[in-house]
C-alpha cells in the first residue's frame, strides 16, 4: 500500500486517534518492556499486602507477589489473548464473511446457516462449556476459544460489505479483465475492506480481553498464566477490597479499562475514515469556531457570516 | 422458495441446530457425570447402594441406550414440554427452575438493558446532534465505561455502596431477610426495586457507552443526508427536525444490535448474578455445567436459544414498524 | 415578466474552512426577478450548490459565509435582509419565501414517514392556524397541481419512483406559495423522457403562480430550452450572464464557448466532436 | 499464450441472437419475474459502431453485461467469429481477450487502492501480452495511447488524484489492454462533466479508427450516438423497437417511443419553445 | 473457601452446659453454604438435603464431638453396650420423645431408620426392637462402625416415610415429621425459615426463628456478616481478627483445625500410576522441600494448624502415635535435604538446576480446585519451594468436576486436597479409608462409594494391621497394629501431609449466647455440620 493512499485515509491529525494511540502503544510496551525490568511476578519473598511505596510501586499481594511486576506480565498475557483471539475471529469472518457474501450461492448460504448457529447460541456460555471441556487450558487455547467463538457478528457486516462489493464496478472490471475469483476477493476486495477489518479486529481484541477476564473470574481462563483477569480473580479471592488493598484490585481493571479505551479511540478514528460523513462534520464545526465563524452546529443555524 | 418461507426456514434450521448443539454440549464435558454426583455426595457420609442406583436413575445415563437414541427421546421430551429434572436441586423441575428465575433476569437485565439503550441512544442523539461541541469532547470518556470488566465494577459497586457506604443490599432479589419468598405488597415492590439498583446501575454504566457511540455517529452521518437538509430548508422547529427526520432514521441501524443484546439478556448477566446473589437464569446455567446437571444445562441454553430468535424475530416485526422500507422486504 | 427584483445578492463570498480553504464561491452578485427562470451553468465543483445554499443561508460547517449582502424584496414591498435573520426569524422566512428542491431530491425525502406528515410538517410550521382537514386538502391539491396522484399521501418514499419523489419535493416546495424557487439540479438522476415531463410541469407551474426559479444543472442545453437568462459559472465566479438567447447565439466568454462546443446537436452539426473514421 | 491462438486483428464478429433476461424481482412476499432484455439480435463489426440508446431501464446495461460475460443471458447466444462463446477455462479467457468494456463510472470501475499502473499491468500479464520487463514500457505506452503522458507519471497515481476524464482513459486503457477486437463502452461519459465528455468521446472514436475495433455504444444521449456510430438501436423496455443508420433513426424516427425520446433530448435550438408550448397550452385550456 | 469434604464420623461431649440467656424472637440468620436457588428438600436420604434437616428437624442416637476425646452426648439414644467381638451393639432409646406430629418416637422407627432399603448399610446384618432397646446385629466386628451407626445416621419416622415410594425421589419439603429441635415454616428460592420446637424433648429452644439463606459469593457471606446481617455461618475468611476486632465485640470466632491438607500423589506403579512422584524418593524430597510454615503462614494466613505425619490430629488423637514417630511435620522447607535424598536415590542435578534419573527430568504437575484460594496459594508456593529444591513442579488449577473425576480415575501426578477428618478421637477411619489396599482401585478404574484411596496406596504390612485394628476394642492392642500403619505411611508418604486445615465460624455474640467457647467446645461449631449444628441450635439463648 502506498504512502498516497494511506495518508488519504487517516484523518488529518486526530485527538482521539493521538490519545488512543499513546495509550495502546503505551500499554504494549509496557507489557513489552517493563516485564524485563520488574522482579519475578511469581517471587513470593516480599512481605505481603505492603502498600504501594517505593520497593514496590504498586505494592504486593496477599502471597507477597509484586503487583507491578504481575501487571507487567499479565499485560504480556492479557494483550496476547487479545490479539491472538481478535486475529483469529477476523480470519474467521473474513472466510465466513467476505467468501460468503462474494461467492454466494449454496456457499453463502452454509457458511450463513454456520454464522447464524453462533450467532443464536450465545458465546459466553459455550466459553464456559468449551473451557471447562478443556482441561489443560494453556493461554493459547483460551485465546484460541475466545476467537473461535467470536467471530459471527463481524462476519455478518463483512458479508454484507461483500454482498454490496461484489456489485461493484471495479470488481465487474477485474472480472472482464479475467482476474481468477480468489484474486479478486484478495487483492480488489479486501483492501478496500480494511479500514473495516482493522476496526473489527481492534473490537475483536477488545472483546476477547475482556472476556478472559471473565473466564478468569469464573476459573476458567488460563491455567498456569499471569493475566489481568487472573490478577483480578486472584485479588478477589484473597478479598483484597475487603482487606483494604485497593493497589492489588483496582490497577487490573483500570488497566482493561483503559486498553479498551485506547483502542476504542483509534476504533473511533478508523470509523471516520470510513464514514467520510463522521470525519468531516465536527472537526469542520471546530474549525470554523477557531476560523471565528459563530456557527452553533445544529438545525438551528447561527447566521455564518463572518466580519467582512 | 418463497421471502416468507426462508425466513421460517431460517428460524427453523437454526432453532434445529442450536437445539442439537445444546443437546450435545454437556455430553462432552469431562467427567462422568454419576461419579461426580456420587463423590459430592460421598462429602456427606457414605451412601447406600440403593441411593447409588437412584442417582443413576435420575442422571438418565443408564449406559446402556446410544446417544442417537437418547437424542431422539431428548426431542419426544422437548415436544411434550419436559425439560427433565435438576439433579442439583432435586428434584425441583427444570421448568419450576427456570421458571423462577427467567422473571428476575428478563426483569433486572431485561429492564436495565432497555434503560440502557433508551439512555444511550438519547444522549447519543443528543451528542451527534450537538457535535462540534463541547459534548464531543465527553465522548471519548464513554468509551472507557464501555471497557470496563463488568464484574470488576460489579465488586467495586458493592464495596462503595453498599459495603462501605451501607445505601444498597448486598445480596439478593429482594430483601430475603423480611419477606419468605414473593408476595403482592408495595413494600415488596420496592425492596425488589432496591434491590434491584445496583446490579440495574452497573449494567446501565458498562453498556450506555457502547449504544451512546453507535447513536452518536449515525446520528453525525444522518445530519448530512439530503432529507434533514430538506427538513431545516422547510423551516421546521428544531424539535421536529431532531426527533421525526435525525433520530428516527439514525436509530434504525442500533435496533438489530437492540434485538440481539435482548436476546442475550437471558445470558448476558451470569457474573453479575453471581456477584449479587441474584436469582437469575445465568447463574443457574453456571451451576450446572460446574455440576454436570444435564437437564438444567439442556434447558438454560434452550431457553437463551429460543430468547435470541425470539428477539432476533420481534426486531424483524420493530423494525418492519420504524422503517417501512423493510415492511416488504424484511 | 417584470424587471421587478425579488432576491438580490451582492458580492457573496463562501468558504470551505477545510485546509486548505476552499473559496468555493467568490465574490458573486446577482439579481433575480420576479417571476424569471433563471439557469445556472458551469461544471462539476464550481460552486453553484455552494452558492444557492449561501441563498437561502443553509450553509453548514465547514462552508463559511464570508462576505456580501442577501436582500429579499417582499411582495408586501419590505426588504429583508437574509444574511442578519434572527435563528426564529429565518426558520419562518425559510420556505415561505424561498422553498427549495435539492440537488440529492431523490434523497430529499425522509425515508421513514409518509409522503403526508412532510407535507402536513409544512403547513403545520407555517401555518398553525389551518385545521386538519384544510391541510389534507392542500396536500392533495399540491399533489395533484404536480400531477401525482393523492391517493399516493400515504405512501412513503421508497414506493415512489424516481421521477415521482421529484415531483412530490417540487410539490412540497410550491405548499406555501413561495416568491423564489431554488432548483438544485432537479432532474439529473432521472431519464429524459421523464425529465422532460418535470420541465414541463415547472414550466407551466410558473406561469400560473408567478414565482421565480433559480435553476441550477451542468446541462447548457437544458438551460438554454427553458431558462431566461443564464449565468455560467466558473470556479465559483460568474463568468457570464445574459438572455438565453444571447447566449447562446453570441456567447462571449471563452468558457461558455467551450461548453457550447461540448455538445454536439441533435438535428445539426456536430460541434467539436471528429469522428473521422466514420464509414457511413 | 502466444499468439497463433488469439486473432489479432482477425475479421471475425460478434454476433448476438436473440438474447433475453429476465430477472426474478421480489415485492412483499411475492416474486416475479422481470423480462430485463428481450430477444435483442445484433451483429458487432470491427471498425462498425453500434450505438444502443433508450431511456432508463430499458435493458442496455444488461445486454452489455451479459456480452461482457458479467451475466447469463436466460435464453440466446453470443458468437464470436462464428463460434458460441465459452463459460469457463481458457476459451473463457480467449473470449475476454477479444470483448472487453468500459463501465459508466470511471471513479467506480477503478480500484482506489490500486495505482494506475496496476490496473494495467493485470490484464496484461493476465492475457500474455507482456512479461517481466517489458511490461514497464508497455503500460507507458498504453497510458500514451490514451494521450496521458507522460505514462510513468500516470502509470504512479492513484484513481482519485485524477480527474474524471483521466480516469475514463485509464477505464479505456485497460480495456484496449488485451488486445480486445471489441469494446463494449456503457455510457463511457455520462458520468462526466460536460466540458470533458466530448474528449474522451473523441479519444474512443480515434482508437477505434486506429485498432480497427468494433463498439458498442451505450448511452441516453441521442446527439452523441448520432454522431459516433454508424448504427443506432433503440431499445424500449427490453424490446429493440427501432434499429437503423444513425441519422436514419434521428431524424427520420419511425417508432412512436423513438419520437418520444427525441422530442424529451434537449436541444438548445429549440430554446424559449417549451416556454411557449405551455403558454399556449394553458391560454388553450382558459 | 478450600476445606474439602467435611465429614461426619464423630465421638462426643458429655458437656450440657444450658445457655445463660432466655428466649428472644430475634431471627437468627445462618448461611450454612446453600447457593441460590434454594431447591426446599428436607429428605435427609436426598442427595440436595438442605442443612436444617439434619440436625434441626432429624436427629441421630448420638452426637459426638469431633474436637475431643470424650463420650458422645445422648440424643435419641441414651446408652449403648457391645457384646465383646463387636458383633453386636445394644442402644436403649430415649423416652418420652415425641415427633412433631405428635406420634411417640419409638424403637420401630429406629429399626425402621436403619432397615429400610436407602439407609441400610452392608455392614449391617440386622436391627430388631426390644420395648425401649434396639439390637443391631453386624456380619463381623463392627467397632469401627459405632460412629456411622449411633452418631451419622437420622432416625426418622417410620409412618411417614414407609408411605413414600421412592425414599431418595422425595422432598419432604412440607412439614417434615422430625424429633429436632426445630420446625420448618417457610422456604423460597432465596431463603428457608424455621420456628423452635415446642414441644422438644430437650425443651424448648430460646431462639424462636431460624432464617438460613442462600448466598452465591463467598464475598457477599462475608459482607453480609461484617455488616451484621449474618448471625452464624463457617468460612474461609483471610483476616478474622480483624473482622471480629472491628465489629466491636459483636462478633464471636471459634478456629477448629481438624481435616488434613495434603498432596495426593498417584503412587503406585504397579496399578497403573505415572509420572515421577511414583518414586518414594521423590516423594519424601518433595516432602522435604516443603515449607509448610511458609505455607500456613501466606496461604492459610496463620489459620492452620500443624500436621503429624501418622494422621492423628495433635491433641486429641496423641495417645495414638506410636513411639518413635514424629508428632509434628517439619515446617521449613530443607531443600538440602531434598537434595541428598534425590541425590542417595541416583538422581543428579542438571545445568537447568533440575534433577533428573537417567536423563529424565523430575517433573510433577500440581493441580487444585479453582476459586479455592487458600489451595491455590499453597500450591503456587509450593511450586517455588520446589523450585528452589530442583524439583520442577508447575501448579496449575482445574474445576470440581475435573479435580474430582481426576481423583476418583487416578489419573494425576499430584493433586492437592483435603483428608476427611475423622468424627471420632482415633485416626483408624482415615487409616481404613485412606491407606488400606482394599479402598482403591487401578488407574482408569473409578473408586467406588466409601473408597477413599486415590493415591492407590497398596501395602500388605498396613492392609493386615487394619485388619487387626477394626477387629479389636482393646487399645494397646490397635496401638500396635498403629505403630505398623504409622512407620509406613510416614516412610512412603502416599499423601504429603501439609497442614491441617482451619475451619473458621463466626457467630454473632451481641445478640445470642451459649455458643461453643474456646473453653467449652461442647460441639463442633460450623453452621454446616450435622448433627452438631442441630445441638447447638438448641443450646443457643437471647441475651
Ligand atoms: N464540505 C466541504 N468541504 C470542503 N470543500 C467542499 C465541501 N463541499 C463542497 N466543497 C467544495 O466546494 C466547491 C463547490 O462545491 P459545490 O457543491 O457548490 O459545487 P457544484 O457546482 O454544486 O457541483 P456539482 O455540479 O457537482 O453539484 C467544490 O470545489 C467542492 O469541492
Ligand atoms: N440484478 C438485477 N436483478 C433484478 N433486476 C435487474 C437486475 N439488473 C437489472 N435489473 C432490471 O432490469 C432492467 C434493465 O436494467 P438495465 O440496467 O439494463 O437498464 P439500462 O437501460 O442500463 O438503464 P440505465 O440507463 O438506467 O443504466 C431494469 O428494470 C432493472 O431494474
Ligand atoms: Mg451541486
Ligand atoms: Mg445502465
Amino acid at each position: 500500500m502506498a504512502k498516497g493512499a494511506l495518508r488519504q485515509l487517516l484523518p488529518s491529525r486526530s485527538g482521539k486517534l493521538t490519545t488512543g494511540l499513546v495509550i495502546v502503544i503505551g500499554i504494549t510496551l509496557f507489557a513489552i518492556i517493563a516485564p524485563f525490568f520488574t522482579q519475578n511476578p511469581r517471587s513470593s519473598q516480599n512481605p505481603a499486602m505492603l502498600p504501594p511505596g517505593a520497593d514496590h510501586l504498586l505494592g504486593t499481594t496477599s502471597l507477597g507477589y509484586d503487583v507491578f511486576a504481575q501487571l507487567a506480565e499479565g499485560a504480556r498475557s492479557s494483550l496476547l489473548v487479545g490479539v491472538t483471539a481478535g486475529a483469529i475471529a477476523i480470519v474467521l469472518s473474513i472466510i465466513f464473511g467476505i467468501v460468503a457474501g462474494y461467492v454466494g450461492g449454496w456457499t453463502d448460504a452454509g457458511l450463513r446457516l454456520v454464522t447464524n448457529i453462533m450467532l443464536v447460541i450465545p458465546a459466553i456460555p459455550l466459553q464456559i462449556v468449551v473451557a471447562s471441556y478443556l482441561q489443560k487450558r494453556s493461554l493459547v487455547l483460551v485465546a484460541v476459544i475466545l476467537g473461535v467463538l467470536g467471530w459471527a457478528g463481524g462476519a455478518v457486516v463483512l458479508r454484507s460489505m461483500a454482498l454490496s462489493l461484489r456489485t461493484r464496478d471495479y470488481v465487474s472490471a477485474a472480472k472482464v479483465a479475467g482476474e481468477k475469483t480468489w484474486r479478486i476477493i484478495l487483492v480488489e476486495i479486501m483492501p478496500n475492506l480494511l479500514p473495516l477489518l482493522a476496526a473489527q479486529f481492534l473490537f475483536a481484541v477488545i472483546l476477547a480481553i475482556l472476556n478472559e477476564a471473565g473466564l478468569s473470574y469464573l476459573g476458567l481462563g488460563p491455567n498456569n498464566s499471569i493475566t489481568w483477569g487472573t490478577i483480578l480473580n486472584d485479588a478477589q479471592g484473597g478479598s483484597a477490597l475487603t482487606r483494604g488493598a485497593w493497589w492489588w484490585f483496582v490497577p487490573p481493571g483500570v488497566l482493561i479499562a483503559l486498553f479498551g479505551c485506547g483502542m476504542s479511540l483509534i476504533n473511533f478514528a478508523i470509523d471516520e475514515i470510513i464514514n467520510p460523513k463522521l470525519r468531516s462534520a465536527p472537526q469542520a464545526a471546530k474549525r470554523v469556531r477557531k476560523a471565528g465563524g459563530d456557527v452553533v452546529v445544529n438545525a438551528e443555524q447561527e447566521p455564518e457570516k463572518v466580519n467582512a | 422458495m418463497t421471502f416468507f418461507l426462508r425466513r421460517i426456514a431460517f428460524y427453523a434450521v437454526t432453532l434445529w441446530a442450536a437445539v442439537s448443539l445444546n443437546f450435545l454440549i454437556p455430553r462432552l464435558l469431562p467427567g462422568d457425570p454419576v461419579s461426580i454426583m456420587l463423590a459430592r455426595l460421598q462429602r456427606n457420609g457414605t451412601i447406600s447402594p440403593a441411593m447409588e442406583r437412584s442417582v443413576r436413575v435420575l442422571l438418565g445415563s443408564s449406559g446402556d441406550t446410544s446417544m442417537f437414541q437418547d437424542y431422539l427421546d431428548y426431542w419426544g421430551r422437548l415436544f411434550r414440554g419436559d425439560l427433565g429434572v435438576s439433579v442439583t436441586r432435586f428434584p425441583t423441575p427444570v421448568a419450576d427452575l427456570i421458571g423462577g428465575a427467567l422473571p428476575w433476569t428478563v426483569g433486572l437485565i431485561g429492564v436495565s438493558t432497555v434503560i440502557a439503550f433508551v439512555i444511550g441512544i438519547g444522549l447519543g442523539a443528543w451528542a451527534g446532534w450537538k457535535r462540534g461541541t463541547w459534548v464531543d469532547a465527553i465522548i471519548p470518556s464513554t468509551t472507557l465505561l464501555q471497557s470496563l470488566p463488568y464484574f470488576w465494577l460489579a465488586l467495586l459497586f458493592v464495596f462503595l455502596f453498599a459495603v462501605s457506604w451501607g445505601i444498597f443490599p448486598i445480596i439478593g432479589g429482594y430483601d430475603v431477610f423480611n419477606f419468605n419468598g414473593p408476595e403482592l405488597s408495595w413494600a415488596f415492590v420496592g425492596s425488589v426495586i432496591r434491590h434491584a439498583t445496583l446490579p440495574g446501575l452497573t449494567i446501565v454504566v458498562s453498556s450506555v457507552g457502547g449504544w451512546l457511540l453507535g447513536m452518536r455517529n449515525m446520528m453525525v452521518a444522518t445530519l448530512s443526508e439530503d432529507y434533514v437538509t430538506t427538513a431545516e430548508a422547510k423551516g421546521l422547529r428544531p424539535r421536529r427536525v431532531f426527533m421525526t427526520y435525525a433520530t428516527r432514521n439514525a436509530v434504525i441501524p442500533s435496533l438489530t444490535g437492540f434485538g440481539v443484546s435482548l436476546g442475550f439478556v437471558v445470558s448476558g448477566s451470569l457474573i453479575m448474578e453471581r456477584v449479587f446473589s441474584y436469582p437469575g437464569l445465568g447463574k443457574l446455567m453456571i451451576d450446572a455445567v460446574g455440576n454436570n446437571d444435564y437437564s438444567l444445562m439442556q434447558g438454560t441454553f434452550l431457553i437463551i436459544t429460543l430468547a435470541v430468535l425470539a428477539a432476533l424475530f420481534i426486531m424483524d416485526l420493530v423494525q418492519g414498524l420504524i422503517d417501512p422500507r423493510t415492511r416488504h422486504h424484511g | 415578466m417584470t424587471s421587478e427584483a425579488v432576491l438580490t445578492a451582492r458580492n457573496v463570498s463562501i468558504t470551505y474552512e477545510v485546509n486548505p480553504p476552499v473559496h468555493a464561491v467568490k465574490d458573486v452578485s446577482l439579481t433575480l426577478y420576479r417571476g424569471e427562470i433563471l439557469g445556472l451553468a458551469g461544471e462539476s465543483g464550481c460552486g453553484k450548490t455552494t452558492l444557492a445554499y449561501g441563498l437561502n443561508r443553509l450553509l453548514k460547517p465547514p462552508a463559511v459565509l464570508r462576505s456580501g449582502e442577501v436582500t429579499f424584496h417582499d411582495e408586501s414591498g419590505t426588504d429583508i435582509d437574509v444574511v442578519a435573520l434572527s435563528k426564529e426569524a429565518l426558520r419562518t422566512f425559510r420556505w415561505d419565501k424561498v422553498s427549495m428542491v435539492f440537488q440529492g431530491a431523490m434523497n430529499s425525502l425522509n425515508p421513514v414517514i409518509s409522503i403526508r406528515s412532510q407535507l402536513h410538517d409544512v403547513l403545520i410550521t407555517h401555518r398553525p392556524q389551518m385545521r386538519a382537514q384544510e391541510r389534507d386538502e392542500r396536500a392533495a391539491e399540491l399533489l395533484t397541481l404536480v400531477g401525482v396522484d393523492p391517493a399516493r399521501l400515504d405512501s412513503f418514499a421508497h414506493e415512489l419512483s424516481g421521477g415521482m419523489r421529484q415531483r412530490v419535493m417540487i410539490a412540497m416546495a410550491l405548499a406555501l406559495h413561495p416568491q423564489v424557487m431554488i432548483m438544485d439540479e432537479p432532474t439529473t438522476a432521472l431519464d429524459v423522457v421523464v425529465q422532460r415531463g418535470i420541465l414541463r410541469e415547472i414550466m407551466r407551474l410558473r406561469e400560473q403562480l408567478g414565482f421565480a426559479v433559480i435553476f441550477i444543472t451542468h446541462d447548457l442545453p437544458l438551460l438554454l430550452e427553458i431558462s431566461d437568462r443564464i449565468a455560467v459559472m466558473l470556479q465559483g465566479e460568474i463568468v457570464e450572464l445574459d438572455e438565453a438567447k444571447n447566449i447562446y447565439e453570441r456567447p462571449q466568454h471563452p468558457y461558455t464557448q467551450k461548453l457550447l462546443g461540448s455538445f454536439p446537436s441533435l438535428l445539426g452539426e456536430r460541434g467539436d466532436f471528429i469522428r473521422t473514421g466514420a464509414t457511413s | 499464450m502466444s499468439a497463433s491462438q488469439v486473432p489479432v486483428g482477425g475479421t471475425g464478429v460478434l454476433e448476438v441472437k436473440n438474447l433475453v433476461k429476465d430477472f426474478t424481482v421480489r415485492s412483499g412476499w411475492k416474486r416475479s419475474k422481470l423480462r430485463a432484455v428481450n430477444e435483442v439480435s445484433f451483429t458487432l463489426e470491427p471498425g462498425k459502431t453500434i450505438a444502443l440508446v433508450g431511456e432508463s431501464g430499458s435493458g442496455k446495461s444488461t445486454v452489455a453485461r451479459m456480452i461482457a460475460q458479467l451475466e447469463t443471458p436466460t435464453t440466446g447466444e453470443i458468437h464470436l467469429d462464428g463460434r458460441a462463446i465459452a463459460r469457463h477455462g481458457d476459451a473463457l479467457a480467449r473470449y475476454r481477450h477479444a470483448v472487453q468494456m468500459v463501465f459508466q463510472d470511471p471513479f467506480a470501475s477503478l480500484n482506489p487502492y490500486h495505482t494506475v499502473g496496476h490496473h494495467l499491468e493485470r490484464p496484461l500479464k493476465i492475457h500474455g501480452v507482456a512479461k517481466g520487463d517489458d511490461l514497464e514500457p508497455a503500460v507507458h505506452a498504453l497510458l500514451e495511447r490514451v494521450n496521458l503522458t507522460p505514462g510513468e507519471v500516470f502509470a504512479a497515481k492513484r484513481p482519485h488524484e485524477m480527474s474524471g476524464g483521466q480516469r475514463q482513459r485509464v477505464a479505456i486503457a485497460r480495456a484496449l489492454a488485451p488486445g480486445a477486437r471489441f469494446l463494449v463502452a456503457d455510457e463511457p461519459v455520462s458520468m462526466l462533466d460536460v466540458s470533458i465528455r466530448l474528449g474522451v468521446l473523441n479519444l474512443l472514436a480515434r482508437l477505434q479508427r486506429e485498432e480497427n475495433l468494433g463498439v458498442l455504444y451505450i448511452t441516453h444521449d441521442l446527439a452523441t450516438a448520432r454522431h459516433f456510430s454508424d448504427e443506432i438501436l433503440v431499445m424500449y423496455r427490453g424490446n429493440v423497437v427501432e434499429r437503423g443508420p444513425s441519422d436514419e433513426v434521428i431524424l427520420n424516427p419511425q417508432h412512436d417511443y423513438t419520437k418520444t425520446l427525441l422530442a424529451a433530448a434537449p436541444e438548445p435550438s429549440r430554446h424559449g419553445k417549451l416556454r411557449d408550448e405551455v403558454r399556449a397550452e394553458l391560454a388553450g385550456n382558459a | 473457601g478450600g476445606g474439602d469434604e467435611p465429614s461426619d464420623n464423630n465421638t462426643a461431649d458429655a458437656g450440657n452446659t444450658a445457655a445463660a440467656g432466655g428466649a428472644t424472637d430475634r431471627e437468627l440468620v445462618i448461611w450454612a453454604g446453600s447457593q441460590t436457588p434454594i431447591a426446599p428438600n428436607f429428605n435427609p436420604y436426598s442427595p440436595s438435603v438442605l442443612h436444617l434437616a439434619n440436625g434441626g428437624i432429624y436427629e441421630t442416637l448420638f452426637a459426638y464431638n469431633k474436637l475431643k476425646d470424650v463420650p458422645p452426648t445422648p440424643m435419641l439414644a441414651t446408652d449403648f453396650t457391645w457384646n465383646d467381638d463387636g458383633t453386636e451393639l445394644d442402644v436403649t432409646i430415649r423416652d418420652g420423645v415425641k415427633w412433631n406430629d405428635g406420634e411417640d418416637f419409638t424403637a420401630d422407627d429406629v429399626v425402621y431408620s436403619f432397615t429400610n432399603d436407602t439407609a441400610k448399610p452392608d455392614f449391617l446384618k440386622d436391627a430388631t426392637a426390644d420395648g425401649n432397646t434396639v439390637k443391631f446385629a453386624f456380619n463381623e466386628a463392627a467397632f469401627a462402625n459405632e460412629f456411622q451407626v449411633l452418631g451419622s445416621t437420622y432416625i426418622v419416622p417410620e409412618h411417614v416415610f414407609s408411605k413414600q415410594g421412592d425414599l431418595t425421589k422425595w422432598a419432604n419439603d412440607t412439614d417434615p415429621v422430625g424429633t429436632g429441635p426445630y420446625l420448618l415454616a417457610t422456604a423460597s428460592d432465596a431463603a428457608y425459615t424455621a420456628t423452635a420446637n415446642p414441644d422438644y424433648w430437650g425443651g424448648e429452644p430460646k431462639v424462636e426463628k431460624l432464617r438460613y439463606l442462600g448466598i452465591d459469593a463467598n464475598q457477599s457471606a462475608e459482607d453480609l456478616l461484617r455488616s451484621g446481617q449474618i448471625d452464624w455461618t463457617t468460612m474461609f475468611v483471610p483476616e478474622p481478627d480483624a473482622l471480629v476486632d472491628g465489629s466491636g465485640g459483636a462478633i464471636g470466632y471459634l478456629n477448629t483445625p481438624i481435616d488434613p491438607t495434603v498432596l495426593y500423589t498417584c503412587a503406585n506403579a504397579d496399578l497403573g500410576c505415572t509420572g515421577s512422584q511414583t518414586d518414594v524418593a521423590v516423594r519424601q524430597a518433595l516432602s522435604a522441600a516443603i515449607g509448610r510454615g511458609e505455607l500456613n503462614e501466606k496461604a492459610w494466613v496463620g489459620l492452620a494448624k500443624e500436621i503429624s505425619p501418622t494422621f492423628a490430629l495433635l491433641g486429641r488423637d496423641d495417645k495414638w502415635i506410636a513411639d518413635g514417630m514424629p508428632k509434628a511435620i517439619d515446617q521449613e522447607a530443607d531443600a538440602a535435604k531434598a537434595g541428598e535424598i534425590l541425590e542417595a536415590a541416583g538422581y543428579t542435578k542438571g545445568a537447568d538446576g533440575f534433577y533428573a534419573k537417567d536423563g529424565k527430568p523430575v517433573t510433577l504437575t500440581l493441580t487444585s480446585v479453582d476459586g479455592w484460594t487458600d489451595y491455590n496459594n499453597a500450591a503456587k508456593l509450593i511450586e517455588e519451594q520446589a523450585k528452589a529444591a530442583g524439583i520442577n513442579l508447575s501448579a496449575s488449577t482445574v474445576s470440581w468436576n475435573e479435580f474430582s473425576d481426576a481423583r476418583q480415575s487416578g489419573n494425576f501426578e499430584l493433586i492437592m486436597g483435603g483428608v476427611v477428618g475423622t468424627s471420632i478421637a482415633d485416626p483408624f477411619q482415615i487409616y481404613h479409608d485412606w491407606f488400606g489396599g482394599e479402598s482403591t482401585q487401578p488407574v482408569g478404574t473409578q473408586l467406588e462409594s466409601g473408597e477413599w484411596n486415590f493415591s492407590r496406596y497398596s501395602n500388605a504390612d498396613v492392609d493386615a494391621a487394619i485388619l487387626a485394628a477394626a477387629a479389636t476394642n482393646d487399645e494397646d492392642a490397635k496401638k500396635a497394629a498403629y505403630a505398623t500403619i504409622q512407620e509406613n505411611i510416614v516412610r512412603d508418604l502416599p499423601y504429603i501431609p501439609l497442614v491441617v486445615n482451619a475451619t473458621q465460624t463466626f457467630f454473632n455474640t451481641k445478640d445470642y449466647t451459649g455458643w461453643p467457647t474456646e473453653d467449652d467446645m461442647f460441639m463442633f461449631p460450623p453452621s454446616w455440620q450435622g448433627p452438631s449444628s442441630g445441638v447447638i441450635l438448641s443450646k443457643l439463648a437471647g441475651k
